[in-house]
């Protein structure tokens, strides 16, 4: 059964988040949705990055006695630096959507644009 | 062990440590936020001065952090082009900090000053971080480093609409730096390493070419919203309206720019010149959607009515002029749309500097108001003039030299290239001689009511008309602009200084 | 509702977090963890105890001036590291050259070690802050 | 947004879905040992760095050594968001 499907597959899963996330950018009107939609998009990429680090038989990447085989650490590292990265814009995102909020009593990104 | 050999880590970590400091003097003393961010910023000046020199006269500059050597550590690779655009960058910076302190304090509470200045020189240090780096991710994270902080000065004076102008500024650009960190993916993927020399030349023994397009398309994408190249131009025309005038100079003379310098070392340091014919599969489509920028630019700022905004659609036709040089990749070309980085900077921080001088005496937003300001301030109105005229191209000014090896550029390749460029400078000279026309020739009428509704535009009345009327900016304000203006002319009779740079640096990136 | 049982949870918790945070942190050269984990970690408990308390009672245990005072030392502490080579005679962020006497490789566990625990002491306050702020914000509203 | 525009998006997220998915089909396959990440720059990391760094944790190691200038450019991006949460939040006006 696991041999039909493609070798790529977490790929394709990930590809297929990241469309997920940019429709939901672009199209949904709620600016919260919007945050969430870019949410969805990194966090598609983080997964990228993270599925290619993995290696068959791999250990984690903690140096342990008689382990030589580990999977690659550096995405790894890559992934935390673009975690923090993600929480920076979404928690200044929010901020900027509350205030949003307060001064026209809306969300809908129309009406904002009509302002 | 000399000093000077860690001038390119300096250069970022002096900013970054007075974005640091500030917040903590701001407990203590706000005053202090200020020189201090004055004096970060003029060392970082000094220091990137000397790598131009010392990169003229030994050539690149490789600086591994850390002391690991490349493929494994991070390096920082300083050629020409990035020590060029590092001065650019560090010089206006400098101004835009020194510019601050009287036109600031009308702008946003005294409370928010400490965050104002650690986010301003945040943003000039993550520029000059991403000019200096040979890492590909490297130049995500300091990309990320400028674009927080732009988002977050667009919205710092809180006028009417900044909110949603810094929002749509977010959400778009961080598509864009996504994309980045993707395509990053995508060539880490293929090639296992992540630094911009390692990667060229392990791209070029690469069979399959579609993960490289692939990375290479979306890598431009994203600088391509970065630097807002046309259709992806959106977020500009409002972020950089407005946005105070200081941060609209550091936004529109600078940040774009940093967006089209990292599509040139997509394209031609990562991709490499071994790769130069295969990379049509980008430079095609950007020379296009430079072309259709520099003249759909130009129309929608004829039509506009502030000034800011104008300049800010004029942002968008200008960064089409460097983007049909470097897509063009001819010497010629690629020599103009480098040169007119330098022009553009100059003349766009002046002019936007002159528009905030504006603003912070009289309130005027409106191009219609500007009827005879010669008068009232005749030395901003001297130096917007020199800086349009710049812009437009005219003879004695540097604008004129750099569209001049552009139009070389374009008619090797083709005709239309150049009329698009020409017509570009029509439509330019449209809307620049209407505000020139007006600020010398035009009929003072119908003063008051008007000016009070020009005032409201922005959201907030900005300061009552003064009854003096002879009366020119402060003297911090006042001497960023003469500089600039005095830049933008004399560059173009000493036109041999800047291209001694500039041509070593075209070599370089063509591989020749 | 009756917050009893919640603030008595809390109280109960939240020492425990905390010492959980902080292992994170000091164990992140030899474990999965380091100062953003535990850093994040630990400003998470003070979140609960703002959320079961309100929010004045985590202001009062680490006030704003302090909470700047971190953010700016803590990141400051990070360049001050890398400053360190350069003194050293070497270069940027280059631990192996600092003058301890101590193996090189160990120069460089130390620092990592430091590094970690400035980065930790950042993202505490950090995360204690954005929380605070967004709050405060809403609550203005009512 | 309206029909025209919504189907737009939808042709242009689809173009770039199916760029990345033929780029994705020439990638080597996934969890490959023999892919080119694991051969190029991560065997250093796996080999040398506990000799080098005196750190078992190689993402640590990574982290704050081998790549130490990313991690302070992270901090420095954190530390924006920071201060641009600050900067919308301090002195503002009343209606």
């Amino acid at each position: 059964m696991i041999n039909l499907l493609p070798p790529n597959l977490p790929y394709f899963i990930c590809i297929t988040l990241l469309l997920i996330g940019l429709y939901t950018m672009i199209i949904k009107k709620s600016l919260i949705k919007k945050i969430m939609g870019l949410n969805i998009f990194s966090t598609s990429v983080f997964l990228f990055l993270i599925s290619m680090a993995y290696r068959r038989g791999g250990a984690p990447p903690i140096k342990a006695e008689g382990v030589e085989l580990y999977v690659n650490p550096l995405p790894h590292a890559l992934v935390l630096t673009g975690i923090v990265v993600a929480l920076a814009l979404t928690s200044f995102a929010l901020i900027l959507v509350i205030n949003i909020y307060k001064e026209h009593k809306t969300l809908d990104s129309e009406k904002l644009t009509k302002l | 062990m000399n000093i000077s050999q860690h001038f390119p880590i300096l250069v970022i970590i002096t900013l970054f440590t007075g974005a640091y400091l500030a917040p903590l003097a701001g407990l203590w003393k706000r005053k202090l936020c200020y020189p201090l961010a004055v004096l970060s910023a003029l060392l970082s000046f000094l220091f990137s001065v000397v790598i131009l020199l010392s990169v003229l006269e030994h050539g690149i500059i490789r600086y591994h952090v850390g002391g690991w050597e490349p493929p494994w550590g991070i390096e920082l690779l300083v050629d020409p082009l990035s020590a060029f655009m590092a001065l650019i960058v560090s010089f206006i910076g400098l101004l835009a900090v020194v510019y601050s302190k009287d036109y600031i304090a009308g702008e946003i509470p005294d409370k928010k000053l400490p965050a104002y200045y650690s986010l301003l020189q945040l943003i000039i240090g993550g520029m000059l971080g991403a000019l200096m780096t040979g890492d590909l991710f490297n130049l995500f994270v300091m990309t990320e480093i400028f674009s927080i902080s732009a988002y977050a000065l667009v919205s710092i004076a809180q006028k009417k609409g900044s909110l949603i102008a810094s929002y749509n500024y977010l959400i778009l650009a961080s598509v864009g730096t996504t994309f980045i960190l993707f395509s990053t993916g995508f060539i880490y993927m293929v090639t296992g390493s992540l630094n911009m020399v390692d990667i060229s030349q392990r791209l070029s023994a690469l069979e399959s070419p579609w993960v490289m397009y692939n990375g290479l398309i979306l890598l431009v994408i994203g600088f391509a919203i970065k630097s807002a190249l046309f259709p992806l131009h959106t977020w500009l025309p409002d972020a950089h309206s407005i946005a105070p005038s200081p941060v609209s100079v550091l936004l529109s003379a600078l940040v774009i720019k940093v967006g089209a310098y990292s599509i040139i070392r997509s394209v031609f340091t990562v991709f490499g010149p071994g790769l130069l014919e295969q990379s049509g599969v980008v430079t095609i489509p950007v020379t296009w959607m430079a072309s259709l920028g520099i003249l759909l630019g130009s129309i929608y700022a004829i039509t506009q009515t502030d000034i800011k905004r104008m300049l800010a659609y004029s942002s968008v036709a200008h960064i089409g002029y460097i983007l049909l040089g470097i897509g063009l990749a001819s010497t010629a070309s690629m020599t103009g749309g480098i040169f007119h980085i330098l022009n553009h900077a100059l003349g766009k921080a002046c002019l936007f500097f002159c528009a905030g001088a504006v603003l912070h005496k009289t309130g005027i937003r409106n191009v219609e108001e500007y009827t005879g300001l010669a008068g009232k301030m005749p030395i901003t109105m001297i130096a917007f003039t020199l800086a349009a005229i710049s812009l437009v191209g005219i003879p004695p000014t540097s604008g004129f030299m750099s569209k001049f090896y552009l139009a070389i550029g374009a008619y090797q390749e083709s005709w239309i290239f150049l009329a698009v460029i020409l017509l570009g400078s029509l439509l330019s000279a449209v809307f620049y001689f209407r505000v020139i026309n007006l600020i010398y020739f035009g009929e003072p009428e119908h003063k008051s009511g008007v000016r009070e509704q020009g005032a409201e535009i922005g959201g907030v009345v900005h300061r009552q008309p003064t009854t003096d009327n002879r009366r020119e900016a402060p003297l911090t304000m006042l001497i960023p602009i003469i500089i600039l203006a005095l830049g933008s002319t004399l560059f173009g009779i000493l036109v041999h200084i800047p291209l001694s740079v500039v041509e070593p640096a075209v070599k370089l990136l063509l591989g020749m | 509702m009756n917050p009893v049982v919640i603030r008595t949870v809390t109280r109960i918790l939240v020492p425990f977090i905390q010492l959980f945070g902080f292992y994170i942190i000091v164990h992140g050269p030899v474990s999965p963890g380091g100062g953003f984990q535990g850093g994040v970690v630990v400003g998470a408990s003070m979140i609960l105890l703002a959320l079961a308390y309100g929010a004045h009672e985590a202001e009062s245990k680490v006030s704003h001036h302090v909470r700047i005072a971190m953010d700016s030392l803590g990141s400051l502490a990070y360049a001050g590291i890398g400053l360190l080579g350069i003194a050293a005679g070497g270069l940027f962020l280059q631990y192996n050259i600092i003058p301890l006497p101590l193996p090189p490789a160990r120069v460089n566990g130390i620092m990592i070690f430091l590094i970690g625990v400035a980065i930790g002491v950042h993202i505490m306050a950090l995360v204690l802050s954005l929380f605070l702020h967004t709050t405060e914000e809403t609550e203005k509203d009512d | 947004m309206n029909k025209l525009n919504h189907l737009l998006v939808v042709i242009v997220l689809l173009a770039i879905g199916v760029m990345m998915s033929i780029a994705v089909l020439e990638m080597p396959e996934f969890a490959d040992p023999d892919a080119p990440i694991h051969r190029h720059v991560a065997p250093r990391y796996m080999a040398m760095s506990y000799q080098e760094t005196g750190v078992p944790n190689m993402v640590t190691a990574i982290l704050a050594d081998y790549r130490g200038y990313d991690t302070l450019g992270e901090l420095t991006v954190i530390f924006a968001g920071g201060v641009a949460v600050l900067s919308i939040l301090g002195g503002k006006r009343k209606k």
